[in-house]
This record gives C-alpha cells, structure tokens and sequence, in this order.
C-alpha cells in the first residue's frame, strides 16, 4: 500500500474489447457494496475494440480522494500490461495474471497469483469468459462474500442474458481456484465493516450524478449530440427524463443542441446540453445568442485533451480561456468548476439556479476524468445553496406597457413566457430596447450592454452569501498556498496530508465560480501567504494566468511568489507530483 | 377573438423592407392566416434567422425570436418541445435556409416536428447585398460572381420531399390568396410544414416578371398523397409549380411521440432513481 | 506503375477496426480501385471526418488528412481547388455525413466538384458507442434512446439524387466486387460522385443479415441517365438497390468550370489593378 | 474648421436608399482627385433601404489621420440630418440643405445654402437626382472643376447607364445653382494643388488594401460567406484572382469556408478567409484544426459590434480575446491588428509570410470602420518586411523516413505537398507523432504541445527584426503613454497633436502583432511612463487588461499607472474623446 495504510489500488489492464473495464468496474461496485469506498480511473483508446485498457480502482475504509499514484494490485490480462506496469509497480506489490497470456520472468520479485484464465475459460467451452474468472480470483482474495459477488454480477449483466450463465460459472471457477490454491492470507485484503451497519452510499459516475444534478435541479430539456466523455451524461437523461415528463432529442449537431435549448428555455423550459471541446467550440455563436436575449441555459462542457480531435479519451482542464473568453463581443456568461464527483451534482442544481435567476448562460466545466470515475459518496438530499427561479413578470407588469428588457438596478429584467397575455416581445439577437426592438443608438447600446454585465456584479454580492463558492482546506495561517480547480483536487488534499505528516504546512482554495471569481475568498486566502502554487492540467497555466492576473495587485503588494505547474499528457496529476511542485516551491522560496 | 382581423397581427413597427419586396406578402398572407384560424396572439411565436426575410418577427404581434443565421430550424424546435401548447412558425430566406442552415432541414423533417417553416425564396442574399444564394441560376453575376455562378441552383421541393416532410409547398408573393389559404394549411398539420415562397427582391434581383411568366397552379387532380407523383411534379423546373406537393395526413407528429414516450414512461422521483446507484 | 497491387495501398498501420466491421471491405475496394486506376501514390489524397469510418485515411498508402467532425466534403473541395491534378476521395460515416455534416452534401453537388464521396453508412454512431444516426430505423433502442427512435431515417440515395449530384451508387460491404467496379467509375467520373456504402457496424448494430436479404441489383435495364427513374428506384426502401442510380455524364466538372473562368480572366498585374484606384 | 485648421469635414445625411452613401463617396473621390487627402467614415443601419444614413469625409491638404469629430459642412437631404447634426454643429458651421425636404428654424445662427434640390431635380423628371443636385452644389462650393467632376460621375456611374445622363443633368444644375445663386467666397474652401504636380496617390477602402494586400502575397485561394462588414474582401477578390490563375469559392457557410483553405493551404495554395463576428465564432473549431495539423492559413475577422447579431455595420474591438484565447485546448495562432487602411495592405502580407512560414492560422484583426472607410495613400510597392515561403522538404528528406511533423528547435519543419513522391503523410487531427499518424502516449503529447508551441517563440525572435513589429510615436522620454491596438490609431496621433500644442507631452505605441507581443518594443516603452492610458472599442478593455496581465511585473516595478478607456457605442472614438481621456489621466496623477 503506498500512500494510505488504508487503501489499494487495484488496477485491470488488457486489450480493449476483452472486458478489461468491464470487470474493474464490477470490482469496484462490490468493493462498494461491500462497504469501502472507490474512487476509479479508467484510460482507453479511442478505438472501439482493441488497443491498450487500463482501469484502476482505489478502495479504502475511509474516503478516498484520488485514484492513486501506483497499483498496489495488478490484475494482467495480456502482456502488455505486465510490461507496461512492471517498472511502476513497487517490489512488494502483486500481481494476479492470466498464465495463458501473460509471462513473467523468474526475476521478478513480486507477489504473483498465476491463474490459467484462459485455459479455464476455454475448459467452460466460453473462452470470452477469461476475464470473469480472473474477477472471481480477485474478489475471493478480497474475501468478498460469494453470494453478494454474484448478485453484483447479474445486476450489472442483466442485459446480456445470453452469455450471464457462462459469466457467472467463469465467475465460479476462478473465485474457486483461489480457494483450492491459495490458502495464506492476501496482503492487501482490507477489513470488511458487518453488513448490517454499511451507512448507505450511492456509487456514481461523475456523468451520471450530473445528470442527478439536472434532474433535481428541475431540468425538463436536453438537446445534445453525442461526443466522448460527454455521452453519458445525455445517456442518463435519455432513461429518466421521461419519467419526470421531460423531452431529450438527440440533435443533428452542437448548433443544433444549443439552438434548442434557448429555443425550450425561452418558452419557459430549463434547458441544458452537454458537450466536450469540439463542440463546445461550435457553440460559441449561439452562447452570445443566449446572451444577448438573456435566456437562461445550462452547458457542461466535459473537457478531454485538445487541441483539435486531439486525446479523446483522455482528460484535460484546457478549454477554461474558450470558455471564460469565447465570444465575438461582451457578453456575460458564469462558470463553475466541480471539484469532485459528488460536487458535480450540486454544481448542476447551482448552475440552474444562476442561469434561471440571472437569464444567462451558465457553463458547467467538468473533464473526462471526474466525468467517467465511479466515486463513493454518501446520498443526501440536503441543498446547500438556495434553488432560485427565473423571475416572471408580476400582472401589474403584464397589464401594461410590459419591458421584457427592463434596465433594472440588478440587471435583471423579468422574463415573460410565451403563452402569456400581455408580455408579448421579441427575443432579439440585434441589439435591442426594453421592449426587444432592434435599436442600434450608441448611447441605447451602450446602456444595454450595462444592463447584461450588472448581472455578474449582482451575482458575486449573491454568492459572497454562498456556500462553498470557493473551498479551502488547509490552515489559513499556512505560507504556501495551493490554488487549483476542478478535478485536480483530489490530488491535492491526499498530497497536503502527505505534506502535513511531513510538518509541511500548506492551504489550498478551490473556487466553485471561475467566473464571477469569489474576490473575497481569494483575497482572504491571500493573506498569510509567501507563495502560492497553480497546478493544472493544461498546456498554459490558464488560470494561473488568469489569477494572476486578476489579483497581480494583490499579490505584489502582498509580495506572494506565484508557481505554476502545468501538465498537458492527457492524464491526472500524481499526488507524488503535486508534493514535489510544493517542496520544490518552498525551497525556492526559502532558498534552501 | 373571432373578430381578430390580419392587421390586428402587425407589431406597427415597420418594416425595414425596401418597397416592393416579396416579403411583405408573406407578413400578409400569415397574419391573414393567424386572423383566420383565430389564434390568439400570445399563443404564437415566430423564430427566424438573419437576413431581410429574417426580421419578420418584429413585424407581427406575436412573441419573437430574432436568432443567429442558419438556425431558426433548431431554435423551433426547442421553443415547441418546450411548450407543445403553441402555434410555433420558423421562416427565413434562402440563403439562411438551404446554405448555412441546410442541415438543420432534414432532421426537422424526419423528427416531423409540428411547426411550419417558411423559406422567402429570392434566390438571392439581399441583407448582405446581392451575393448569389443557392437557388440562384447558373450564370448569375453578381459582385460576388463576376465571371457568372459556376453552381447548379438546388430545388427545395426536392429536397423536402427527399427529406420525407410531411406537408411541402410552394407559393409566389404575388398570389396572396393562394399562400394565405396553405399556410392554414400548414399551420393545421400536426408535424413538420415546409414551404417555399417565391418572394423576389425588388433590389437584388427583381424575379416578379420571370415568375408571373413560368408559375402555374399545380393541377386539381394531383394526389398530395402520392409521394412519386410529388416528386415528378417537383422534377420540373421551367414551370414552377404552385400548391401542395405533398401531404402526408397520417404519421404522428413529434410532439405527440414525445408525449407517448413520457406517457409510457414509469413516472418516478429522484430518490427511485437514486436507489438504482446504491447496489 | 502498371505492377502496382491493392496491398501495395495499405500504409501498414493496422485499423482500428472491430474485426468483421463492414469497412474493412470498403478498404480492400478502394485500395483494388486505385491500383486497377494505376494511380500513383502520391497524387491521392484521403480525406476525411471523425467517426471509426474517418480513421481510413491512416490504413491507406496515399496522402491523408483526417479532419474534423462532419466536414470532409470542404476539406475535399479545398484540396482539389489547390490541386486539381490530384485524386480526391472524401470518405466519412453516415453521422459524419448526415447529420452533422449533412449540410454540405447539398452544395458539394451543385458545385459538381470533382471528388468521390463514400459514406460507410452503418446506421449507427460507432465510434461514440451506438447512438442512433439519421439512418437508423424508427422505433431503434439504444442507451440514447431507451424508448426507441421517434424519426423516420433518411434516404441518402434520394437525397443525393434530389441535390442533382451527377454520380449516384449505392454498394454492400459484402460486394466487394462491384463495390470496386463503382469506385472505379466514381473516381473517373469528373464531377462529384456520391457513393452510399452499406458498411455494417458488427459490435453496435449488426446488419449483415438484414442487407443479406433486403439488397438486389438495380436491374440492368435501368437508364441511368434517367433522373425521374433514379428516384423511383430510390423511393423503394424495402429493397436496398445496389449500383449506379445516376449518372449524368454531360455536365462539366467544377475544376473545368473554374478553368475556364481563370482562361476567360484578363491577365492583369496589381500594378494594373491599383490603377483603378488612383482614378 | 474643428481640429486642424487645414482639413474640413463634410457630412452628407439623409434616408437609406436616398443615394447619401453614393454622393459622400463620389465627392471623396472628387476631392481626391482635386489633390486633396481624404479619410471618410460610414454608418448605416443593417436595412437595406430605409433608416438614416450617414457618410463623414473629411479632406485636407495634409494627411488626415481620422474621420473628425464634428461636421464643418453638413449637407442635409431629410430633416432627420440636420435634427440630429443640430446639436453637434458648433455655430459657425454651414448647412446645406434640401429646402424641398428640411425646415431649419429662423433661430439657426450658422451659414446656410438653401438648395430647392427635389424641385430642381424634378423639373428634370427625375425626382431620384436630388442627391446628385446637392452634389453638384458641393462640388462648386468647394471650388472643384466642373469637367473633373464630371468625369469622377461618369466614372463611378459607368454600371449605371440608364440614369448616367439624368443624373449628369442634376448635377449640373447643383453646380449652376450655386453658380448663380452664391458669389462669396465659401468659406470652408481648401486650397487646390496644382493638377499637374498632384503626387500619384491611390484613394481605396480598408477592404480592398488587404485584398490587394492578399494578391501581393501571392494568396491563391480563397473562400468565404458573405457577412457585413466583410463582404467587400470576397468582391473584390473576385473580380481579381481569376487573373492571378487563383479560385475564389462563395463557400455554404463560414465552416466550410475555413475548412477549404485548410484544404487548399494543405494541397500547396496560400490560401484565406475573411468574416467578422458570428462567422469567426463559426470557425473556431476548425482553427484549432490548423493548428494542430499545422497548416498554414489567413483569417481576416473584420470586427463588427456584438455581442450576436449586435449591431451588424457598426464597428467594435470586441473580438480581441476570442481572436487570442478562442480554441479548446492551446494551440499557436499568430494575431496581426492593422491601424490604417495603408497598413491593411501590408498586415495581409505579413500574415501570409507569418503562416506560411511557421505553418500556422494568423488572424488579421481589422474592424467595419477602418474596411469599409477611403482614405488616400501612396502607392508604393516597397515591402517593409522580407516575404517569407513554407519550408518545402528537400529531396533528401523526402529521399528516406520523411517526417513531417519532426520535432525542430524552431519548431518548424518540413511541409510536404500531396504530389510529392516520398512526402505521403496523414494529416491528423488527433495528436499524432512524427509522422502524423495518432499516438496518444502522455509523453508524446507533451512533445508534439512543445513543438507546436515553440514556433511562437522562434516568431517572437524573428519579429524583433521586423519593421514596426510596434509603432511609435511622439517622444519616448514621455511620463504618459497610451497603449492602443487597430484602427483608433489615427483619433490617437490627432488627439496627440492637439496635446502638443497645449505642451502636453504623450507617446504612444500601438503593437502591430498582438500574437506574439512585441515584448521588447512594450518594455522599452514603459521604460520612462508614470502613467498609461489604453483606449479601445470594447466594453471590457480586453487589450488592457490582457497588457496588464502579460507586463504587470514590469508596471508594477516601474510603479506605472494603468487608465483604461472603453468605448462601445458602435462608433468611433472623437479626438477630443482621448484628448479629455488624457488630460484626465495627468490630472489624476499629477493629484491637481
Ligand atoms: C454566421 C453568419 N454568417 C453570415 C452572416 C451575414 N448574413 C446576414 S443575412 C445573410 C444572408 C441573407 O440571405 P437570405 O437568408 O437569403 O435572406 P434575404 O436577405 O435574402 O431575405 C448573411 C450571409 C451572419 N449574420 N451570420
Ligand atoms: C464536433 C464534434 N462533435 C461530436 C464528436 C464526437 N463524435 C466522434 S465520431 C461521431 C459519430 C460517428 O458516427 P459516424 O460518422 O456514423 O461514424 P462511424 O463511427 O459509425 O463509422 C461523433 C458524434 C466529434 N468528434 N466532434
Ligand atoms: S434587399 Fe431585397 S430582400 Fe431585402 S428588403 Fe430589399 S427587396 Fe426585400
Ligand atoms: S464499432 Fe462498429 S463501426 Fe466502429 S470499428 Fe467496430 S464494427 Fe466498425
Ligand atoms: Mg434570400
Ligand atoms: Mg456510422
């Protein structure tokens, strides 16, 4: 076990299209019904079948923060994960392998579970089956209950009942080798809490507890178009959607699912759409629309590597310029970052809250990272934020001389809704007057374009009120500071514990809005700070550029050092990384 | 509301149009055709693109929705999802149509999702001054196109009906009576309405003459059912047709689909669906 | 030249394919369909979109551009207007060029640019896991449609034949033979050319079966030639026609046209051009 | 006269499609032709007819560098110009006035020419030439000669032969009325150069200089989609590159446009596109797409008010932080702002050699204002900076392992083109590794980030060298400064002049890459300034606050004062507007 005494990493490699993520996946659902806590991490290609598969499960007896650096546990399906993993796994570590596919040299020093996967698989006249018996293997080292497994299984399978019988017997028999081979205790076996006293807790994707998140929020449309890592998100609509008496259409494209969205958003819907970076580029148009006629959407953008096609399948924090700046004119728009999976559902519930209130769009800025991970978390539906709504017109308002457009002292105007007697007006792209018209006047522009960015100065005196607009952990007192965002967090708290043990004080602060930026926080965080460090994973430091720019005045008067850490490889940050960048900073600071 | 006249549909702002553009018969013919049908103001909304043809919206006493170019296809169809309650109209010009939007119109047919759309044909980009659109004839110079268009004019009637559009029709500015009459019509049918509208630009390319010569009232006994005979009659382009092509009087409409499929919906709470995610 | 072997067309790379994925064949037809073209290497380009049919240029042994989603078609048409001499196949998946990209078709067509378009049509979106694509039949389940498929599919060969695209076929991954006889036509075709390739996609919605039995052979006494007869065989859905629908072999190709236009141009220096604005 | 004594600014109002904007133009030329220098500004409303119209020339025997604040001569054809000019008019100003259509109240203190313009013109049954009456008063007023004014018509009229000999008619009769009806002296009268020792000067728009600009560099290619204020690009190229042996294709869309000149760009053409907002916010996608394929491509963004629609023929900088930040995922682009009409045409050969040779998008950020106004220049076809040329491979490379995307130290490598036996290469929009073909490896991404982004670094190296890499003017010893990007160069100088004559000493500098930044030319600036004012088109200050971030240390260091000056109205700034902005930025910081 590296990091924490009280997790381990198990990680499944194979070829795509062997059900390489399909058994890491069932593990970490047992894992969890079995009352530890998961956090997972999955890396493929983007081809469909075939190509290198990872997938790593981090369990523990208490809550587990990020996927870890290495695998304590490897289950090998081929040789190539064998040979990929071998010069990163930790002499002490084990490794579980399939004989018939995999070969390791006598030299090797490590704990090994050779199992004949293959051959047994093969013997159940089911060859496919190889990596279900490997999962019975791994599950009965983790003195998993048998019957609890298997329940596990077919729930998960149950739409493949043609081949469920096979897997299950598969299942068996490699669950039944341990028990015939191995009789000494696993190394990395964690303890099992009784049943019975297992505190109830979901296991979800950060894709789908977005989706959660819409659906609590009051979400009633979702246009989208397909793109990974963003797919699930509309995949779990698509189930439940109807069910609240909501609409999903799959669009023709981007253009499309946001023309939509303002579309059913005008008309009274909430209304939101999911994408990642090349379509979030092609939305850039229709986010001005939105805009400019002040009609509230929602978009989450799941971002992965860029530029361009780029890494599709791998995670990235590099649209955050696009989506702080893309846009042909000024027009206000707000951001928030989720910094973990069970954040990205209550970022979903705020984001319609700021969009509906303040008739705007909102951009939920996520990555395929926390997207696609399966993270334990406990199911409360306690809110931590008020849920605000869109303001409607009063009937003295309506009964006569209605201005959709209103300039009010907070910038936010009511918004009657088609179907309405007396609020007729028209929703306008061209710069417009209270009422709609177009009105091309420079001093009317000028107004107008007053009007919209009120919004964003009423929203940061809104969520100075706020819970949790930007989190800290950490001791304020602390000289060394983190400033982060999104789903490096994880990284970053196991690594100021692991710094803390090492009598290395350090705060970090994670603000929930890019956008508006929660000056208060940040400038309270600021005080006692020497130098602070800006990890992120993408290619510029772009909120580092953006924080320091922002706050330069701050930080010179307050003579704090700014570091930046940028890594652009497609892959999250290693707790081991965010360590060093710190100890590195420190000994510049104190040139040492 | 029986006593609505067409002009009580007109916003009173004026429009911006040059005198003689083809698009005030279609301001007209469709608030001629709300007056008609009795539908009450607030209960309409028309969604456009950008062009001339596009500022319509400001130009009638409905709600409105003046969007982005190429798009008024998508922005109706969220706003008639979003409250199935309403009469909901796109319009447009061609080039906003068949050249940046022309993806948008398949997929609109195919869902046959019920609004109408109306395309103000001029065969030309007049907002813009006079580029060639994509009904413009080969041949066509224009600043754009000193040496003449090198390209083969598109036949929307076609492409509708391609498309599989459940109602498609054509009409000219000039013949007012007969565009009111299908646009209740269209307005009526319960899916995805598409029609053409030849409606010249005085300014850019004046097309009243050329039409009048070559337009022709589709004959009485033409089978608007009869997809075949639909297009043949579309096949023809040195007469213009003028009717109905095609309507298709059975396939549902995508609202209702979208109510069947939330009616056999299981109805449940957040917390149902929670419990899936604690096993 | 003339020694030259399909295989001597694959780059090596190994594709990405599911085995028994319909575009393998498409491979082996295109790559047989340049070496019976005798055509060298590098005077081909491969040009395509984002979707596991897109991946082609990768597995073939010419020049390549794997571009954006939806957009092969500009792509091809730039690279053909810079180059004319070139051999341009634009190739992409019925999401990429139907749905997305499906507003470029129309004006690839009526420019009549001289490429070859091959759509593998698998009815699926296979690289993001079996969405529903615009060809997907109604009342299809999929995770993004748990209730099925609400749209009627499009008919790409209608389509095409009603943007009057001047080549139209249709060919089954599972023909491989006369799937390389059309291509070969296709490229010599000077205009553009619209190939629908009926491709299974094995893993997300296997068809092999269906195709089996719902294709045939245009008849041979089909005039293709015949626009009006094209689209009665397009209009038959039950049967998939297999083959050329049409093929208009009169009209000029777009790289002549803007020859021509370039021939008709006076030579002129800037020099000359600046004069116009000093007066 | 207003600003400077030897200038005089004419405006012509009245209702679109009225043929205001033909006769300001007709006698732009006129004055041109006369020897006279001239610097005109238009606005319009996005009607085709119908709205009010306005055409500012302003001409004068010296260079003039802006439109000019206010009317000297105001030529009024409805009542809504001279109501609307009223209140800017200063008293000694002169009114020219259709009396047929405008009423000025006895009160009115200025000078005034009644001209019965529609009676006159319809005495002639052709009630249409009221504008070409007003003309010919003008033209006569101002002295010019009747067979050279006639001749500039006949010119600008040749597509117009129907009406050619009615309007001619009008005209006269405008020019005879005066004739006969004024025999002072008008006081607004320029001195006229002697016609034979005219220097040779070309009057042309912002538009056409980066058309021939785009000729000049030898561009081939081009396709675009109409879009207001860039249309005239397109036209003009049109009626040109067919000479050249060039294509121009009227694309269906702003995609496809940006997507054929990557085709064509990748096939061997120096290729461009050209559109303002909304299309720009189209093409976002595919620019990444150059990037990462490293393909060379022009973009010019005329920008236009947003956001949105906006206010489609007004001008605006609004699209600065989209033109440098607008990507998901970071990928090079190079910016290029031209301030003049002169410098239109040389920015666009410019971005040719910085595409071409670095393999890379460049945007040439131009806006509706400074394309669509005339002004004079002096045709010279001296090149100030060298023409740079893609790097072909030799045969050598080409010979054995061609790698097309080889990691260089400048970054650069060789670009093979499709016909070239040994070059065949995968262009890809995925990460790719040398040779083009996809490789997701962490490691390798991380190579090919770096690769892509050194070559901005060896395009700040090489732009160093460049003449007027960034402009100067005034005296460098200057304690204030102004900062300034694009086309508001020429309020700047002639608000700098006036400041000089009241002993108000300022410099400005105005970059003319804004990617990369001048670092170099920016700090040497700074060197002497207590205090700079950045004035621009835009409602967040988006070039200071992006100066401000990038050179905050060196600010901060020099304890420089930061002003921004935003203005989005749609027009653009007055000369007094800087003038009163900074006198107001001394007093401050002079504390008095
Ligand atoms: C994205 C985008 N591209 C281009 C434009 C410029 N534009 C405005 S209207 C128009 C075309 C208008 O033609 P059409 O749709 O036929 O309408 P018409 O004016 O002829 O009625 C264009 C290209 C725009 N507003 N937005
Ligand atoms: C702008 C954009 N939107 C969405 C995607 C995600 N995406 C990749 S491939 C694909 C669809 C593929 O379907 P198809 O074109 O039919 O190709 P197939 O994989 O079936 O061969 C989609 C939606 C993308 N890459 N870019
Ligand atoms: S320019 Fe043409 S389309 Fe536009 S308003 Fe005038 S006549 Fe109508
Ligand atoms: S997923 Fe389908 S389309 Fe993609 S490679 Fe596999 S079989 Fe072919
Ligand atoms: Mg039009
Ligand atoms: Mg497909």
């Amino acid at each position: 076990m590296t990091q924490t005494e009280s997790t381990v990493v198990v990680r499944v490699g194979g070829e795509g299209g062997e059900g390489t993520i399909t058994i890491g996946d069932i593990f970490s659902r047992i894992a969890a019904r079995a009352g530890l806590e998961v956090y997972s991490f999955r890396t493929y290609p983007s081809e469909i079948k075939g190509g290198q598969v990872l997938y790593q499960a981090r369990i523990g007896t208490q809550r587990v923060m990020s996927e870890g650096d290495e695998a304590d546990v490897l289950v090998a399906m081929n040789q190539q994960a064998w040979t990929e993993c071998n010069d990163h796994l930790c002499s002490m570590s084990t490794l579980i392998y399939d004989t018939n596919a995999v070969e390791v040299p006598e030299s090797y020093g490590g704990v090994t579970y050779p199992i004949p996967a293959t051959e047994i698989a093969t013997d159940l006249d089911w060859a496919r089956g190889k990596n279900f018996v490997l999962l019975g293997a791994l599950t009965c080292l983790f003195n998993f209950d048998w019957e609890m497994t298997k329940a596990v299984v077919e729930r998960r399978m149950q739409r493949h009942k043609d081949t469920l019988t096979k897997n299950l017997a598969a299942l068996r028999k490699g669950y039944e080798y341990i028990q015939e081979h191995y009789t000494a205790p696993f190394d990395h076996a964690l303890p099992l809490p009784d049943p019975d006293t297992i505190e109830e807790r979901i296991l979800i994707t950060g894709a789908e507890a977005m989706a959660m998140g819409a659906l609590a929020a009051g979400c009633q449309f979702y246009s989208g178009y397909p793109i990974t890592p963003a797919t699930p998100i509309m995949e779990t609509l698509a189930k439940y959607l109807p069910s609240f008496g909501g609409t999903l259409v799959q669009a023709e494209d981007e253009i499309a699912s946001i023309n939509m969205i303002i579309g059913a958003a005008f008309a009274g819907k909430k209304a939101m759409t999911a994408t990642s970076g090349p379509g979030f580029s092609l939305m850039i148009e229709a986010l001005g629309l939105a805009g400019i006629t002040e009609v509230p959407i929602v978009l989450v953008n799941v971002q992965r590597a860029g530029p361009s096609t780029g890494l599709p399948t791998k995670t990235s924090q590099g649209d955050l310029f696009l989506t702080l700046y893309g846009g042909h004119g000024d027009a206000p728009r707000f951001v928030i970052a989720p910094d973990s999976v069970k954040d990205c559902y209550y970022s979903m519930i705020n984001a319609f809250s700021l969009a509906e209130y303040f008739q705007t769009p909102v951009i939920v800025l996520s990555d395929q990272a926390m997207a696609s991970r399966l993270e334990t978390m406990p199911w409360d539906t306690k809110l931590w934020n008020p849920v605000l709504e869109r303001r409607l017109p009063t009937e003295e308002e309506l009964a006569e001389d209605y201005r959709r457009y209103k300039d009010t002292e907070d910038g936010i105007s009511s918004m009657a809704l088609p179907g309405m007697s007396g609020g007729i007006y028209l929703a306008e792209s061209l710069e417009h007057n209270e009422y709609g018209y177009p009105d091309q006047d420079p001093a009317n522009h000028e107004k107008m374009m007053k009007k919209r960015a009120k919004k964003t100065e009423t929203a940061r005196k809104l969520l100075k009120d706020w819970a949790s607009t930007a989190r800290r952990w950490g001791e304020e007192d602390a000289a060394f500071g983190i400033i982060g965002w999104g789903s490096t967090r994880g990284a970053v708290r196991e690594a100021m514990d692991l710094l803390q043990k090492r009598g290395i004080k350090v705060e970090a602060i994670y603000p929930h809005t890019l956008l508006p930026m929660p000056d208060e926080a940040m400038l309270s965080f600021f005080k006692h700070k020497k130098a602070v460090l800006v990890p992120e994973l993408n290619f510029s430091s772009q909120l580092a550029r953006m924080v320091e720019h922002r706050y330069y005045k701050a930080l010179y008067k307050l003579n704090i050092q700014f570091h930046t850490l940028a890594k652009e490889q497609g892959v999250p940050f290693k707790v081991q990384e965010i360590c060093d960048a710190v100890v590195k900073m420190i000994a510049e600071e104190e040139g040492c | 509301m029986g006593q609505l006249k067409a002009k009580d549909y007109k916003s009173g702002v004026k429009p911006i149009w040059c005198p003689g553009c083809g698009d005030y018969a279609v301001l007209n013919a469709l608030t001629k055709a709300f007056a008609g049908l009795e539908i009450p103001h607030e209960e309409i909304v028309v969604a456009s693109g950008i062009g001339c043809s596009s500022r319509f919206p400001a130009f009638i006493k409905t709600y409105g929705f003046h969007g982005v170019h190429g798009r008024p296809l998508p922005l109706a169809t969220g706003i008639k999802l979003g409250n199935p309650d309403l009469t909901v109209v796109a319009v447009g010009g061609d080039g906003d149509g068949f050249s940046i939007g022309g993806g948008h119109m398949p997929h609109a047919a195919r869902r046959n999702i019920d609004i109408t759309y109306i395309v103000m044909d001029n065969s030309i980009y007049g907002m813009t001054k006079g580029q060639p659109s994509p009904t413009s004839p080969t041949g066509m110079h224009r600043k754009a196109a000193p040496y003449g268009t090198q390209e083969t004019p598109l036949n929307p009637i076609m492409m509708a009906l391609s498309y599989n559009a459940s109602f498609v029709a054509r009409c000219f500015s000039n013949k007012l009576k007969e565009m009111t009459d299908i646009i209740m019509q269209a307005i009526q049918h319960p899916g995805f309405a598409f029609i053409q509208v030849l409606s010249p630009c005085i300014t850019f390319n004046d097309t009243y003459a050329h039409y009048r010569e070559i337009t022709q009232l589709i004959p009485e006994d033409h089978d608007t059912s009869d997809l075949a005979a639909a297009l043949q009659l579309a096949l023809v382009t040195d007469t213009q047709y003028l009717g109905v092509f095609y309507h298709d009087k059975e396939r549902l409409g995508y609202c209702e689909r979208v109510r069947m499929v939330q009616e056999a919906a299981p109805k449940m709470s957040l917390d149902a669906i929670i419990e899936n995610y604690k096993r």
